[in-house]
């Protein structure tokens, strides 16, 4: 293969500029009932949308130490958005909660019936994180889109970004009141303003693991290595696409696409992708009888004759990738000895090489989840 | 003295380390041992409680919680399958939902996902004592929060301190204060902190960005029901709140629990990915972290109830600390419970008997105590050579010269001066906080030892076998105990020759340790009899009579009736004379005492007012002064308003009314006053039975220091009958001298007839000669009444 | 003493809040109330409504002052039936916390030690309103339906509806399970029912007044609640104990009781020992013992040993209590020990006229008491002196004792006020204890019956009873046991 | 036009019993979804036969009137949704062509929501059921236990007990015995709906006999553990070997028709340009794609962790693929797994020549059907 050669070249290149275990403080806030936790325990625990009707009210704050890839902890606050709660986070718990933030993710529900009220939460929460974590994103999720008619959705979400917008303005308005510091304001001013992303979502299609996607998307380390190595596997192999996803949560950590890939008409491609391969995870699981978030399938391979073909597999201990790549018997085959041979290129995505279980034991991965949602009632 | 409730592996369960960081949350970072327990609670009817037992509807509640919790742990505890049933809690399980079950993270029954949480408190906490039950579990601790400024790390100075811990208390409290005082610059001087630690690597770095923000050593306690408080007290006073203490002190000056807690979870971490033995595990966190093993040492050491010593590596070097909950290793009164911990426990009432105006003195006990070694003298001197430092050799010095037969006062004069006596009680306190050694009233041959009552048989065969192993040569323990126990004897009586008396006193002191013996004391009362009351009441009468006399006198020429009194009985109006004389004497000396012993007669005044008694400024004119007072009342008013002479003349009248009769009383109280017998003294007051005594019972002074009023009258009386019987000494000047002595002792020995100072001990206090102290004591054995036991 | 007592609860959009108290504003402020609260609601919200994993259990928790403890049992029904799927309540108590040496810091004081701040009692209640209101909301939905039940300090009554509010996607789980259980949404509004707050308004008060309530919380429902003390497991009992009543059972026993005890108690005279009670009322000794323990734990008899006049007692600490007479032990004892209606002994007076005694030492230095009567009798036991011994050395003294005092009482008062103790008897073989020590000797099943008393644990109550001996058979028999003369001794502990 | 004769004189032939009282045919065979209102008949053929997302099914307001869906598949199927409300055997003045509604009806399909009070659903289609029997005893009357998800399985079956015994015993009060009822507990939250579907239609299909005889065969020589037939677009099975039904491994074999589905949506229903082609078609290959490729149908593999059960799908037609699930091991044997695929798909598509006088010119590469597929569930 002509490929492996100069990829190894990069990949020396890039074993150069890899960084150590991160971790992330991610805060989960939004008011009560609008979806927090179901959207945390779809992503990260592998529960199925209707699974998380059974789930009861998060008390205080639930903490969960998620493994993300080998090199990345999220240490995820999921904050019960009671009242009580909140007044809590904001007085009693303030710096506690809110410094180190790197990531706040806050849900609002579209249903809600007092938006007023809850726009006044976010507020308060917003002028918190400022005073606290000036550098952290904000990624507001308007949640539970699915009860809105589809014809509507866009519109309705369109206006309520409006009108976050604006209070998120105020908010920051209320910042430059009580810091005395300009100089630090304006670029923490702008800071939030320009770190700020909205996303419609709904537990019950792939919206969601666009939202996500884009969550993490920042927090993974050696992103920069990540892709140059995809390209060039992508190249070597001439495929159309590759889609590398974590191995848990099946979110998209990075892609690649050919010229002709992107020419692709389906814009949500990605993320749809995600929701089909986890949702047929669960269907193996239910089939195999074996446990939800244990890996379940190795290789998916479909060749559509003349038109195109791809595969999807098991990558690293932490990842699977997706390659879709036109047709040809020998094409094929040959892209998957060199996808198998382009593994260790990406080993640092397992982490540190300490951390790497020997074979055969569910991987690191696994252990960040397990412990949250104790009460895991899918199986019910 | 006695603590009633001991942690014990029963009752203290564990004891785990958590704390909470601004970034990831509370953690659990260690608990020991690695395995408590989950203790069933009580909703699930495991606690035989009497009142529940008694009325059954009320079982019914316990019974339908327990299927309120199965249904809504229903999801969580289905999960793991019959799998946990027969787990080792060793390995790792893999649940139906795939969840890991990590053999570490269920402590006590409890997720520590849960447990972390419940356990950092708020911090309104901070250094105080938190205290939640979660049935039957209690969970105790002293959270310790990091100042408001977010800053553990002390000022410079601070850092340059090597105080003790103890001190480290006080600056603490002056640093949480000033914390509160700035509220809102705490933040400003977060920032500068980051900043400062931007120029560090970046691991420092990222540390003080999510610093820690408090940690927490809770001890879990599974007391019975009854006992709860007891225990938490006991554990919080003498463990919880000391640890603690010391954990911040290394914190505050090394970030050393946030270090060591790092490392901890990191192996932890590690642990959980590569599903390793949580033995294993263990094992290796207790080897690579001193905070870990000394978490380890806290359990081993305080279930057993031994001393705790902390050695904690920090990276300003080693900080070492140890707590213990001082054991009791006598009880002053038989345990209620024959078969309890406390049986065995030698008795004495040496310590709780100390007056509480002696207790202050080190003077007092260093004449009172003498040191015991608990093992043997070479294995100590031995252990202090072990690791030697500045105090060693005095250390050995000391314990080469202290003997249980020698008070520390007399160590101190044997070493030939070379320990003082601050030193000598500093050592003494060393080996007795070490559990080396105790403090016990210096032995002595005269003195009588009994089996202690408290002595527990149980221990009986293999003490007896170590006792034939040390005193081969000698009667066998059972035999020697029992020969003891037949009748009190003094000690040196058990012994066949003086050639023995070394070994034998050795075989006291070894009695002693195990406390199989205990000294049978003496303590005294003063009894009045009779006789001697009835002279005191005579003689206030007579006094009375006098005094009225006189005063009457002022008013009138004196009538024919007080001459018959003085007449009637010239013997009395002297003894009259004499007793008061005798009497003044009296209180003259016991004010000697009073004043040089202790300031206690101040406080003693006030209550004198309350008797009906002479006060001691002037016991002699009081009657008198009462009595002219109510007349010359009178006669200050008539002076006031003298007006018309037939007033005058009325007035007059009256007064000369008033006179007769107050002169008649005082006729007829003369008359009965002679009527009554003279009292005469015998020689021994407590069998005179003459008839005039009949119907007053003697009595007994409680405490004759304390003595006032009328009771010191009657220690004066006393003393008066010791120094007739000196005159009444036919001849024989040593006898006379002797009678002397007894009759000066007296006083000074009364203080010690308080029913609670030993008559042993009184020649170590006087420092006199033990013999010659029992034969005064004997000597005047007839005025005081003797209680015997340990 | 009940200082506050709540009823929270957690509502799916405000969270845990407290929906009743008693008194008004003890836990959360209330309107028109300006007394502070005993502690900071806040600090506390996480350990009154708790995580899953420690709900359905008593859980206590002190304030940080240290000055209360909160006991409360948090239950959690999971139903689909609810919003989030579980409706979560906790009745609470506020009572003294356990005082603790210098339990805060800032070195509050301490509180009043002793039982009377016991919060033992208190966690039966707690269990029970626990018990009963869980049954009552899973029956009828008796809480969860209660309209009026909104935070106290909630302004707008949004939250007081909310639990029953159903999301669509409740909808039809809803519905299945108004069809699984038919009884589910019956009409709660036909109940006369009282209000929570007023129900807790009368728990506390009862409970602090008189100890117990019996409260009809609705026609179906009613709380009866006692306050128990808790005492601690009463000592074992042994069959030469001998158990004195501190109560007359005659008043108090009343056909209800168990048949055993009753026999048990009609034959406690202060004399018999336990055994020879178990024999007299004829049941077996086990239970008499255990009769007996019953009894103990309700501190209605105490246990003492056998009176023997060749028994020796001797004097321990306490007795200066009684020279002091601390309480009028002295008259006390006079009453108790005084033969013959004679009034009070002393040493030399002959009984009858000791009222000047007695009203001098009443009036003069209260604690010498009225003669060195009793003093003297009491202090002059002595280890090694058996009662007769003494008897005699009294008589000697010419004091005719037996004449004012019935000696046993008057031991016995010495024993029960801790002024003596009985120094018992013990046989030890040196053989025997040395066999035992090196394991080779066993209590031999076959062998002599009193070999096993030789270990010196056993007194020679126990020999006497168990073997139906006196103490001289018991000693002959003894002797001739052991085989070489010096091995057997006698210790007197 | 022709086609409908041929295939009525096949039935003629294959079931004279059924030809016998059968009026001149017209149309396809009919499905009748019958049941009260809100009982969620719409739901089912939405989510059935238009792809909805279930939890979409809430936005479908109550069914007015008649409603009348057909099914173009391998044999075309029409499904009338009938209005709740509408009593076809009650109102006098009968405004329905009883003929026209039942003439040609292959199964009637009374839908009973299970979460509500059933009785007088019960009711009335006893009373149906015993109108038809007089004049229409060969239809089928499938009854849809429905909305059974989140009832728990006892639940579940003492429902279908009760109903069925009622239906039952009332049906025998009225001297009828043996009348072709059938139950089936459905939810459109699960596979249960399409399995029952599958179930109607199979009693549908002319010489169901023989494909199955040929999945079985396939089976045996494959070493396939269950090899179904499927109607790509609705996931309805037509039919499978003979081994015992399974609803797990129908239910993985739907789903992987489902993912192919949607991958073949994204990734392959859109024209690649032409220098792309001509790339791929120059060096080093030099040969047009559709040779460089193995197999010009579609064709798909899975394997799991455990490496046990692989499952294969293979295009049949435009309509159907055969799915089938392997015995452990067998996937390396897939060269002559593919062989013996080959032929028995050649089988199949001689097979619905003969039944359906349709000649396949070509076999066209499956194509995602037209409407974009929502790719929930």
């Amino acid at each position: 293969m002509p490929s492996s050669t100069d990829a190894s070249i990069n990949q020396a290149a890039a074993q150069a500029q890899l960084k150590k275990v991160k971790k992330q403080k991610v805060l989960l806030m939004g008011k009560s009932g609008s979806g927090k936790s179901s959207m945390r325990s779809i992503i990260f625990s592998n529960y199925l949308a209707r699974d998380t009707r059974r789930l009861g009210a998060t008390i205080d704050i639930d903490l969960s130490h998620v493994k993300f890839l080998g090199n990345l902890t999220l240490n995820l606050w999921d904050c019960g958005g009671q009242e009580a709660f909140m007044e809590n986070y904001l007085s009693q718990q303030r710096a506690h909660v809110f410094s180190n933030v790197g990531v706040l993710i806050y849900v609002f529900d579209i249903e809600s019936r007092d938006v007023e009220r809850d726009l006044a939460t976010y507020v308060n929460i917003i002028s918190a994180l400022g005073q606290y974590s000036r550098e952290a994103k904000v990624f507001v999720l308007i949640h539970k889109m699915d009860l809105i008619q589809s014809t509507n959705r866009e519109a309705i979400f369109n206006q309520r970004v409006a009108v976050v917008r604006r209070k998120t303005a105020e908010a920051v308005a209320i910042l430059h009141k009580h810091q005395p510091s300009p100089s630090s304001l304006s670029e923490s001013e702008g800071g939030i303003d320009l770190d700020m992303h909205l996303f419609a979502t709904s537990i019950w299609d792939q919206s969601l693991y666009k939202a996500w996607a884009s969550i993490i998307h920042d927090l993974v380390p050696n992103l920069g290595v990540i892709e140059t190595q995809l390209a060039s596997l992508g190249v070597a192999i001439d495929a159309d696409e590759i889609l590398l996803f974590e191995r848990t949560s099946f979110l998209v950590v990075s892609r690649w696409s050919s010229h002709e890939g992107d020419r692709n008409p389906y814009g949500d491609r990605f993320e749809r992708m995600s929701n089909i391969l986890k949702s047929w995870k669960h269907t193996c699981s239910k089939f195999t009888g074996t446990p939800r978030n244990a890996e379940q399938f190795t290789e998916f391979e479909y060749k559509m004759g003349p038109t195109f073909s791809m595969f999807v597999t098991k990558f690293t201990a932490n990842t699977y990738i997706l390659v879709a790549m036109p047709p040809g018997e020998a094409r094929f085959n040959s892209a998957k000895l060199n996808v198998a041979a382009a593994r260790p290129w990406f080993k640092f995505l397992d982490g540190p090489p300490v951390s790497a279980g020997p074979p055969g034991q569910i991987p690191a991965g696994l252990g960040g989840y397990s412990n949250e949602m104790g009460g895991m009632a899918a199986e019910a | 003295m006695a603590l009633s409730v001991l942690p014990s592996p029963d009752n203290f369960v564990g004891v785990a380390l958590v704390i909470n960081r601004s970034r990831d949350g509370p953690r659990f970072v260690f608990h020991y041992p690695p395995h408590v327990a989950a203790a069933a609670a009580q909703s699930l009817g495991s606690q035989a409680d009497h009142g529940d037992d008694m009325d059954d509807d009320d079982d019914l509640a316990p019974r339908r919680n327990s299927r309120m919790a199965s249904f809504e742990g229903s999801s969580s505890h289905a999960e793991h399958g019959a799998d946990l049933g027969n787990w080792n809690h060793d390995d790792h399980l893999v649940t139906d939902s795939g969840s890991q079950i990590v053999p570490w993270e269920r402590v006590a029954g409890f997720p520590t996902k849960d447990l972390e949480n419940i356990l950092t408190p708020a911090r309104a906490y901070h250094k105080r004592l938190f205290q939640v039950s979660l049935d039957p579990l209690y969970c105790v601790s002293y959270p310790i929060y990091v100042p408001e400024n977010g800053v553990w790390r002390k000022k410079k100075r601070e850092q340059q301190r090597t105080s003790g811990v103890k001190d480290d208390d006080g600056s603490a409290q002056v640093e949480t204060d000033g914390a509160a005082k700035s509220g809102d610059k705490g933040a400003s001087d977060a920032d500068r902190l980051d900043r400062r630690d931007a120029a560090k690597g970046a691991e420092e770095a990222e540390d003080k960005k999510s610093n820690m923000t408090m940690f927490n050593l809770v001890f879990f306690l599974h007391p019975n029901k009854h006992e709860v408080r007891d225990l938490v007290d006991v554990m919080f006073v003498h463990i919880i709140k000391k640890i603690n203490k010391a954990y911040k002190y290394c914190q505050q000056r090394s970030d050393f629990v946030w270090k060591e807690s790092k490392k901890i979870l990191a192996l932890k971490d590690k642990g959980r990915e590569d599903k390793r033995k949580m033995s294993l595990l263990w094992d290796e966190i207790l080897a690579t972290s001193s905070l870990a093993a000394s978490m380890q040492d806290i359990y081993e050491a305080v279930s057993q109830n031994k001393i705790a010593a902390l050695q904690l590596e920090t990276a300003e070097g080693m900080v070492t600390h140890s707590v213990q909950i001082p054991v009791p290793f006598h009880v002053s009164d038989l345990p209620p419970d024959p078969e309890g911990d406390q049986s065995g426990l030698w008795m004495t009432t040496a310590n709780s008997f100390i007056p509480d105006d002696d207790i202050e003195e080190p003077e007092y006990l260093d004449k009172n105590f003498a040191l015991l070694l608990l093992a043997d003298e070479k294995k100590i001197v031995a252990e202090l050579q072990g690791d030697p430092d500045g105090a060693t050799v005095s250390m050995v010095e000391f314990v080469r010269h202290c003997k249980p037969t020698l008070s520390f006062h007399q160590v101190g004069q044997q070493s030939s001066n070379v320990l003082t006596p601050a030193q000598v009680r500093k050592y003494a306190e060393h080996f007795i906080y070490w559990r080396r050694a105790i403090a016990i009233p210096p032995l002595h041959a005269r003195d009588m030892y009994i089996v202690n009552p408290n002595c527990d048989m149980r221990k009986l065969q293999q003490a007896s076998a170590r006792w034939a192993r040390q005193f081969p040569l000698l009667p066998a323990l059972p035999n020697f105990l029992a020969e003891l126990s037949v009748a009190p004897r003094p000690y040196k009586l058990h012994c066949p020759s003086k050639a023995h008396r070394h070994v034998y006193m050795q075989m006291l002191a070894w009695l002693m340790r195990g406390g199989w013996v205990t000294q049978l004391c003496t303590f005294a009362y003063v009894v009045v009899w009779p006789e001697i009351i009835y002279e005191v009441e005579y003689a206030l009468e007579a006094e009375e009579l006098t005094s009225a006399k006189r005063a009457q006198g002022v008013a009138r020429e004196p009538s024919p009736s007080d001459t018959d009194t003085t007449l009637a009985s010239p013997g009395s109006s002297i003894s009259a004379l004499a007793d008061t004389a005798t009497a003044g004497f009296g209180f003259l000396s016991l004010l000697d005492d009073a004043s040089n012993m202790s300031s206690s007669v101040a406080t003693l005044r006030p209550n004198t007012s309350s008797d009906r008694d002479t006060p001691i400024a002037s016991p002699l004119r009081r009657p008198g002064d009462s009595l002219s007072r109510g007349t010359s009342h009178d006669s200050s008013v008539s002076a006031a308003s003298l007006s018309t002479p037939a007033e005058q003349a009325a007035e007059k009248a009256r007064l000369e009314r008033i006179a007769d009769k107050a002169a008649r009383d005082l006729a007829e109280r003369a008359m009965a006053h002679a009527r009554k017998a003279a009292p005469v003294r015998t020689a021994h007051p407590s069998v005179n039975s003459a008839r005039h005594l009949v119907g007053i019972s003697p009595r007994i002074i409680l405490d004759a220091k304390k003595a006032t009023g009328k009771e010191s009258r009657y220690l004066s009386a006393i003393g008066q009958r010791l120094r007739d019987r000196a005159a009444a000494a036919p001849g024989a000047a040593s006898k006379d001298a002797w009678e002397g002595r007894v009759a000066e002792t007296w006083p000074l020995f009364w203080k010690y007839f308080n029913g609670r100072s030993a008559l042993e001990r009184i020649a170590l206090q006087e420092e006199m000669k033990r013999k010659d102290v029992w034969n005064l004591l004997t000597a005047m054995s007839e005025f005081f009444i003797c209680v015997r036991h340990w | 003493m009940i200082q506050g007592i709540f009823y929270a609860r957690f509502f799916p959009r405000q969270g845990t809040r407290i929906v009743a108290q008693s008194p008004p504003g003890c836990i959360v402020p209330v309107p028109g109330v300006d007394k502070p609260c005993l502690f900071d609601f806040g600090v506390l919200q996480e350990y009154i409504i708790p995580r899953q994993a420690f709900r359905n259990r008593y859980i206590t928790v002190n304030e940080p002052s240290g000055k209360y403890s909160v006991l409360g049992f948090p239950v959690s029904i999971n139903d689909s039936k609810y919003d989030r799927n579980e409706f979560i309540f906790n009745f609470g108590l506020v009572v003294e916390a356990a005082a603790v040496r210098d339990g805060g810091t800032d070195g509050h004081d301490a509180g009043p030690g002793g039982d009377d701040n016991d919060q033992v009692p208190y966690e039966r209640v707690v269990r029970r309103l626990a018990a009963t209101f869980a049954e009552m909301e899973k029956q009828t939905g008796f809480l969860s339906q209660d309209q009026s039940a909104r935070p106290v300090d909630d302004s707008d009554g949004s939250g007081g509806s909310d639990s029953e509010t159903q999301s669509p996607s409740k909808a039809r789980a809803a519905a299945a399970a108004a069809v699984r259980n038919d009884h589910l949404h019956n009409p709660v509004g036909s109940y006369r029912r009282r209000p929570i707050e007023s129900l807790l308004e009368i728990i506390k008060e009862d409970l602090n007044n008189y100890g117990e309530c019996m409260i009809p919380v609705d026609d179906a429902n009613t709380l009866n609640m006692k306050l128990f003390p808790h005492h601690a497991t009463p000592p074992i009992v042994r069959g030469w104990h001998v158990p004195v009543a501190k109560v007359k059972f005659a008043d108090v026993v009343d056909p209800t009781w168990d048949l055993t005890l009753q026999r048990v108690v009609a034959h406690v005279d202060g004399v018999a020992d336990v055994r020879r009670i178990a024999q007299r009322a004829d049941v077996s000794l086990d239970l008499a013992k255990l009769a007996l323990r019953h009894l103990l734990y309700y501190d209605t008899v105490l246990l003492l040993d056998i009176f023997l006049f060749g028994a020796c007692y001797a004097p321990r600490p306490g007795i200066h209590d009684f020279v002091a007479n601390v309480g009028g032990m002295v008259d006390e004892c006079a009453n108790y020990v005084c033969a013959g209606g004679a009034v009070a002994v002393s040493a030399k007076s002959t009984g009858a006229d000791d009222g000047g005694g007695g009203a001098e030492g009443s009036s003069g230095q209260g604690a010498s008491g009225n003669g060195a009567g009793e003093e003297v009798l009491m202090t002059t036991f002595c280890v090694g002196k058996t009662v007769a011994e003494w008897l005699k050395l009294h008589m000697d003294a010419g004091l005719d004792v037996l004449r004012f005092v019935d000696v046993r009482r008057l031991v016995q008062f010495g024993v029960i006020k801790g002024c003596l103790y009985r120094v018992h008897k013990h046989v030890v073989s040196k053989q025997y204890l040395a066999a035992l020590a090196t394991g080779q000797a066993r209590p031999v099943a076959g062998g002599d019956p009193l070999q096993r008393y030789t270990d010196g644990c056993h007194t020679f109550d126990q020999i006497m009873t168990e073997q139906g001996l006196t103490d001289a058979e018991a000693m002959e028999k003894l002797k001739r046991l052991s085989a070489s003369a010096g091995d057997l001794g006698v210790i007197y502990k | 036009m022709e086609n409908r004769q041929r295939l009525e004189q096949i039935d003629s032939g294959t079931m004279p019993d059924a030809t016998a009282q059968q009026q001149p045919a017209k149309g396809a065979p009919r499905l009748l979804l019958m049941g009260q209102r809100r009982s969620g008949k719409s739901s089912i053929s939405s989510v059935v036969f238009h792809k909805l997302p279930p939890n979409e099914t809430l936005f479908i307001e109550s069914t007015a009137r008649i409603q009348k869906d057909s099914l173009s598949s391998f044999m075309d199927v029409q499904i009338w949704d009938f209005p709740g409300q509408i009593e076809i055997f009650e109102n006098s003045n009968v405004t329905f062509d009883i003929d026209a509604i039942f003439g040609e009806i292959g199964a009637l399909i009374w839908v009973i929501d299970a979460q509500d009070d059933y009785t007088e659903s019960v009711a009335r289609l006893h009373h149906t059921i015993l109108n038809l029997q007089r004049s229409y005893p060969q239809i089928n009357i499938e009854v849809f236990i429905h909305k059974v998800d989140g009832l728990s399985d006892d639940y579940k079956f003492d429902i279908q007990r009760n109903i069925t015994i009622q239906i039952q015993d009332e049906l025998s009060d009225q001297g009828i015995d043996n009348a072709p009822v059938n139950f089936h507990l459905t939810s459109i939250y699960d596979h249960s709906i399409f399995e029952a579907f599958s179930k109607v239609i199979q009693k549908l299909i002319p010489r169901l006999g023989q494909l199955e005889a040929m999945l079985t065969n396939l089976c045996r020589t494959c070493r396939f553990e269950k090899a179904y037939l499927f109607d790509v677009n609705t996931k309805i099975y037509i039919a499978t070997d003979n081994t015992p039904e399974d609803m797990s491994s129908y239910e993985i074999c739907c789903d992987f028709v489902d993912v192919i589905i949607d991958f073949t949506e994204v990734y392959g229903s859109w024209p690649r340009t032409q220098q792309w082609r001509d790339r791929l078609e120059g060096e080093p290959w030099d040969q047009p794609l559709e040779d460089q490729v193995a197999c010009d149908r579609a064709e798909a593999g899975m394997i799991l962790s455990d490496s046990q059960r692989p499952i294969m799908l293979r295009e049949v037609d435009r309509f159907l693929a055969l799915v089938a699930i392997m015995k452990e091991g067998s996937y390396d044997k897939m060269p002559q797994i593919n062989m013996n695929v080959d032929v028995v798909v050649k089988g199949l598509e001689e097979f619905f020549r003969i039944t359906k006088q349709k000649n396949i010119v070509e076999p066209t590469i499956m194509k995602g059907p037209g409407r974009p597929l929502q790719g929930g569930r």
